[in-house]
């Protein structure tokens, strides 16, 4: 039972059961996540094992949904709360940099919330406008939010146990696209730090770092340069807030060249912080610059031009082409 | 010593006048109807209509056309021509009653759902569909039918409404402006602020709040403990709940307010009392949150049997303009069906197309890149 | 052919039932007192209250002394001592009324103003001057007198009081909390949230509005056209205006909604109407936007005078009583002052401090490198 | 009467006026703008001379706010809304970011929405909580919008002109800590393109770029280097989207040293995406990495402490000796 297979989205769903089940604080908040499930179902069943009282229907109010959240951690609870897709947290975003992100240094210390928020994020599900968006970096340039995303099942399960866990207010993207990419979850493993990359290809010629939906992305790529002989080593960062730069260094250090890939738009996104962090950190080791690979400075485009939106494997192994290039 | 020890003592309280005072009125409020789910006409004291059986049938064709057009989107949708859609099956009459309500210089603000509206402003049809393919994120030019593009951020377009009704004010303008919302909607700040705004301001619009009793998997009781329309008391304009199926009292109703605007007294709050008949959009699953019965009594309050009954019963129209429009029906289904499947994809450059109106380096450089980058593909006969 | 062309014919309108139905109270309204501006004891059916003599006393020097403090703060704001300051000059009654309606157990979320509220919670005076003199950002710890830290952000405290009072109900606690806004944050669509949340789920929360008439230099008519207390029947729970320059109508009515609350009969609105009697903060200078006279005016109508008159002309306290609290607040004053002038700059390594409850590798790194930098200047004897 | 000494707030007041005047859609709107003329008195005599129905003093809802500016620009009208302070913004920020920046691609062109939102940002001021803050990326890193800073009166009367001129939403920061610096305006001159980089002082040994109230930090920092023997080039971007890269990496290739300025946190701020960038385009040029000197990844700190925490000359000049120590 501790080891199975699961799509992403299960894992999730576990990863909340068990929270629920462990901590009478864990309360699940969100608009249609009690009866329905939640539009990805998400938290289905939840609420028929755990009651009204602890998975609940919020009105249609995404401000409301993360003050009233912040207040029920005031009060001791720890609320996990859902957005239903990435474009709509934008009316909770004043609730979350001013108050969410804030509290903790406003009181000295002495206020702690524990409050996360989930949010699908990302495109390749072909939806409607604001059901696509990567807005990341908008909440990881907010210092005190934690911000982290998982590419995997287990990930999911044991990255949300430990955002559920920590006393900070954790920002959790989930990559929607990947919500039934089955994995392996072990729900008795020792899992690692929550903030850690994981070297999840090694390699010697060059750096590919990713997180969310782009990892398997990026290990395809790596995949496919490997038969034309080049040995790329992929990195799954798993968290932007903090960023773990070690490990980044670390592999540059190796491989002298690192290109960075993101569905959000490289303008001001995350891989801009990246770059210019470890070019400071690998400037005599970088054979090329940092390349970015990401979302064009353009609103998230209609379905139908999605596929060539969002940065696919040739547009990967192009950068990886002219990092090698140099 | 302070009076924190005698917090215990409970003050008096005469419930007789608390009630009053303070009580929300919370027994079943009345709706204003003038055809009876029977289809019969019933007056009203304050909302009258009357319509030539010319206009009569209008509205019915409206309606029967706008279903049919709808039911062929869902229909393209299963076939995979759509991404998704959002059905208005049962909202017909509260989208065409207040649609026909309208003049041409009047301005609407729809949600993603107003598909007889635009239609009563004679968008075409098709134009709606190119969200919902895939191929744009609103295909029509506003300006044309003064009908605003589908807002999917819920509640935002109210706020954009009150602002062009205060434009209108300050135009000088005698037009009014109506902003479509849902019942879940109510719950958004930017609704109670533009409740605010148009009420500081006395701005010339329009609220029409289509209560169609869900919101995705949540019933109203999740929004609001009282009926919806009194919310706009306390922002000191007037609601009114109208029969949602109810063709003629939608169209009744909203006149009225549309006019108390156009002379204006400011804003107006209708709830319009319906039904969402399907689930929410394409891809929702209604059978996990509710019952097949509830349905079931909705039904019998059909907005568009409601008008055929009555249309049948006066004498107002015959078989061969049943058949008639059974027939136009028909061709608007395919003239909307052959027009998205012809609807081409996009050009992938199109994605750095009016991001801005005065151009911006980067998507120019952007531009660039990607084009030489796909072309880069053209030599290997990709 | 539709009814479009019909649009100009206008409905009947019978105006004595529209009336009734749809338009906004807009006569002035009643509001709840039990003390007189004259001082004499008033009548109201619906809220009473009896206080002994000591407690009388408890109330006016609760407010003497808030008054004292504030005129200090002021005071030393323009001594340089406090970068800013808030005075709640005039609001006395609503703040120690409410206040002391509130039972060790309740929870309250203030805005930046209610020094008075924060006194009757047991906040030492000193802790609310840190904010203001920029060296922390609230002082005090929320958990110890129940007294949530202040919110700078207009409305954003009403949803935490909302989501802290579903907190309770879920404990099955029998407390209550307390939200303060303003006038003006009533346009927040934060504040609607928070309405329709406590709505929905009961929760056990007092919206206590302090309507001082000015949101900075926006007169009340910029956020609303219908007294504000009304706000709350169209999201079903009771809204009462109180003379918020009358501390035992304050207490009462605050009172009656606590107990409300405990009751689990959910939200209530109290609207304490009253006035700003200085300026909006030390930052601004209200002689650019109101007339003296209107000032002139409220001062008739004074909370604390008002009380003194009372305790006067009941014999409820003496000339010693009077002067000793004199003396009170003189020491208060100078502890505050002293207290104020005492406060060390905070380390600039605090910078660091709080960011995060379990610690962020980047913080951690800038911090040492801040450190490591402030160190360099060491060796040149800065 | 063309060209007059002017405080950066008062430019900002004719520019206004001059607005009003010129143009009878142009509306001013916010809170306290009319009769108080605005906190900062940008709005000043206005109100009284083009009446309420021009310069509007709006409910307390910055949501409110944005929202009617796009419905009033719908209409054809060209708002210019004040939001108070920097960090007031955020219950705005949602009809900004899923509406006034994206309304444009969505109508396929049809809808311009001529909106100015004027913000006066950053710190220095001594003020309390959320008075001081510089949240510039997170509104450039969001396709549609358009997002300025001037640094002097010049600038802000001038760039306050074009962005009111400017058929796109503009964000425009306002410097506040620098609205009591005077400078020479001439209101008869034609000034150069809004988005582009301007030259403060040229100089060979390596580039200091700012933006806002910093330029002036780096323009004392550089007088201080010649002192030392050491020429610095100082660039004013004035514009944060788009970012006048052509101007940097001219300044750059002739240096071969970058270093870069904000009042804004470090960690995904504007000198990420410009680092980042710098970096690519000139590899071979540079002789240290992009430097970056700004705000910490915290909370801005209470006023006795924001000496401290802005870059200073110190800091400058500290991080001028590390670029010139690779
Ligand atoms: C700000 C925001 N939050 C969430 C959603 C997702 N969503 C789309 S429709 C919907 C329910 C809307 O209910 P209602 O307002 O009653 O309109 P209806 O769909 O019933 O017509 C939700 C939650 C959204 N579009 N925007
Ligand atoms: C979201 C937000 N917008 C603007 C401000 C600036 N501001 C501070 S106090 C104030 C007026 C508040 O008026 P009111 O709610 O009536 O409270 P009062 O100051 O009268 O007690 C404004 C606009 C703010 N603090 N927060
Ligand atoms: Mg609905
Ligand atoms: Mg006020």
């Amino acid at each position: 039972m501790a080891a199975q297979q699961l799509p992403l989205a299960k894992a999730l769903n576990e990863s909340l059961r068990q929270a629920l089940e462990t901590d009478p604080k864990v309360l699940i908040m969100g608009e249609d996540v009690g009866k329905l499930g939640g539009v990805f179902r998400i938290t289905d069943g939840l609420q028929k094992d755990f009651g009204e009282d602890r998975v609940i229907d919020t009105p249609l109010a995404e401000s409301g949904i993360i003050g009233t959240a912040i207040g029920l951690a005031l009060r001791g609870y720890r609320p996990v709360a859902e957005i239903q897709f990435d474009g709509f947290v934008f009316p909770a975003y004043d609730q979350i940099v001013t108050q969410l992100a804030k509290m903790h240094a406003r009181s000295l210390g002495k206020v702690k919330l524990p409050v996360v928020v989930r949010i699908p994020y990302g495109g390749g599900i072909g939806a409607v406008e604001h059901h696509s968006e990567s807005p990341e970096a908008l909440f990881a340039h907010v210092a005190g939010l934690k911000v982290v995303s998982p590419s995997n099942a287990s990930d999911a399960y044991w990255m949300l146990q430990q955002a559920i866990q920590s006393d900070d207010p954790v920002i959790f993207f989930e990559p929607k696209r990947r919500y039934w990419d089955k994995g392996e979850v072990d729900t008795e493993a020792i899992p690692g730090p929550l903030h850690s990359a994981r070297v999840v290809r090694t390699g010697s010629d060059l750096t590919l770092a990713a997180y969310g939906p782009m990892v398997k992305v990026c290990t395809q790529a790596a995949a496919t340069a490997a038969e034309e002989g080049r040995f790329i080593e992929v990195l799954d960062l798993r968290s932007l807030s903090p960023i773990d730069f070690d490990a980044v260094q670390a592999s540059v250090e190796k491989t002298g060249r690192l290109v960075l890939v993101h569905e959000a738009p490289v303008f001001y996104g995350s891989g801009a912080e990246i770059a210019a962090r470890i070019t400071e950190r690998c400037f005599y080791h970088l054979e090329a610059p940092v390349l970015r690979v990401g979302g064009f400075h353009a609103p998230y485009p209609p379905a139908r031009l999605e596929e060539e939106y969002l940065p696919g494997l040739d547009r990967v192994l192009d950068a990886v082409d002219r990092s090698l290039g140099y | 010593m302070t009076v924190e020890s005698t917090a215990a003592r409970k003050p008096r309280r005469s419930s007789k006048r608390v009630s009053a005072a303070k009580k929300p009125q919370s027994a079943e409020p009345q709706l204003v109807q003038l055809l009876s789910p029977e289809g019969e006409r019933v007056e009203h004291p304050d909302y009258d209509i009357q319509l030539s059986a010319e206009e009569l049938r209008g509205l019915y064709r409206d309606m029967v056309l706008t279903r049919r057009f709808d039911a062929e989107a869902t229909a393209l949708q299963r076939q995979g021509e759509l991404g998704l859609w959002a059905s208005l099956l049962g909202q017909e009459a509260a989208q065409i009653g207040s649609g026909r309500a309208l003049r041409d210089d009047d301005y609407v603000f729809p949600t993603y759902r107003e598909h007889g509206v635009a239609w009563c402003r004679g968008v075409d049809p098709t134009n709606l569909l190119g969200m919902f393919r895939g191929v744009n994120h609103g295909g029509w030019d506003p300006s044309v039918n003064n009908f605003h593009l589908y807002t999917i951020v819920i509640g935002s377009q109210t706020l954009h409404a009150t602002g062009y009704a205060m434009g209108v004010a300050k135009d000088g303008a005698d037009s009014a402006v109506i902003a479509y919302f849902g019942d879940g909607a109510s719950s958004q700040g930017d609704v109670a602020e533009a409740f605010t705004f148009s009420a500081v301001y006395n701005a010339p619009v329009v609220f029409f709040c289509q209560n169609n009793q869900w919101a995705i998997s949540e019933p109203t009781e999740r929004q609001t403990r009282v009926p919806l329309y009194q919310r706009a008391q306390g922002y000191g304009f007037p609601g009114v709940r109208v029969d949602g199926n109810d063709v003629l009292a939608c169209l009744a109703v909203t006149r009225w307010a549309l006019e108390r605007a156009r002379r204006g007294e400011g804003p107006t709050l209708v709830e319009a009392f319906t039904y969402r008949m399907g689930a929410h959009t394409t891809s929702d699953d209604p059978t996990k949150y509710r019952h097949d019965d509830e349905r079931a009594a909705w039904e019998a309050k059909d907005p568009i049997l409601r008008l055929r009954t009555h249309l049948e019963r006066e004498g107002h129209a015959d078989d061969a303009f049943f058949a008639a429009l059974e027939e136009e029906s028909d061709t608007l289904a395919k003239r909307v069906r052959e027009a998205v499947r012809a609807m081409p994809d996009p050009d992938p450059l199109a994605i750095f197309d009016n991001v801005y109106a005065d151009g911006h380096a980067l998507v120019d450089e952007e531009r660039a890149q990607f084009a030489a980058y796909q072309a880069s593909f053209d030599g290997e006969g990709n």
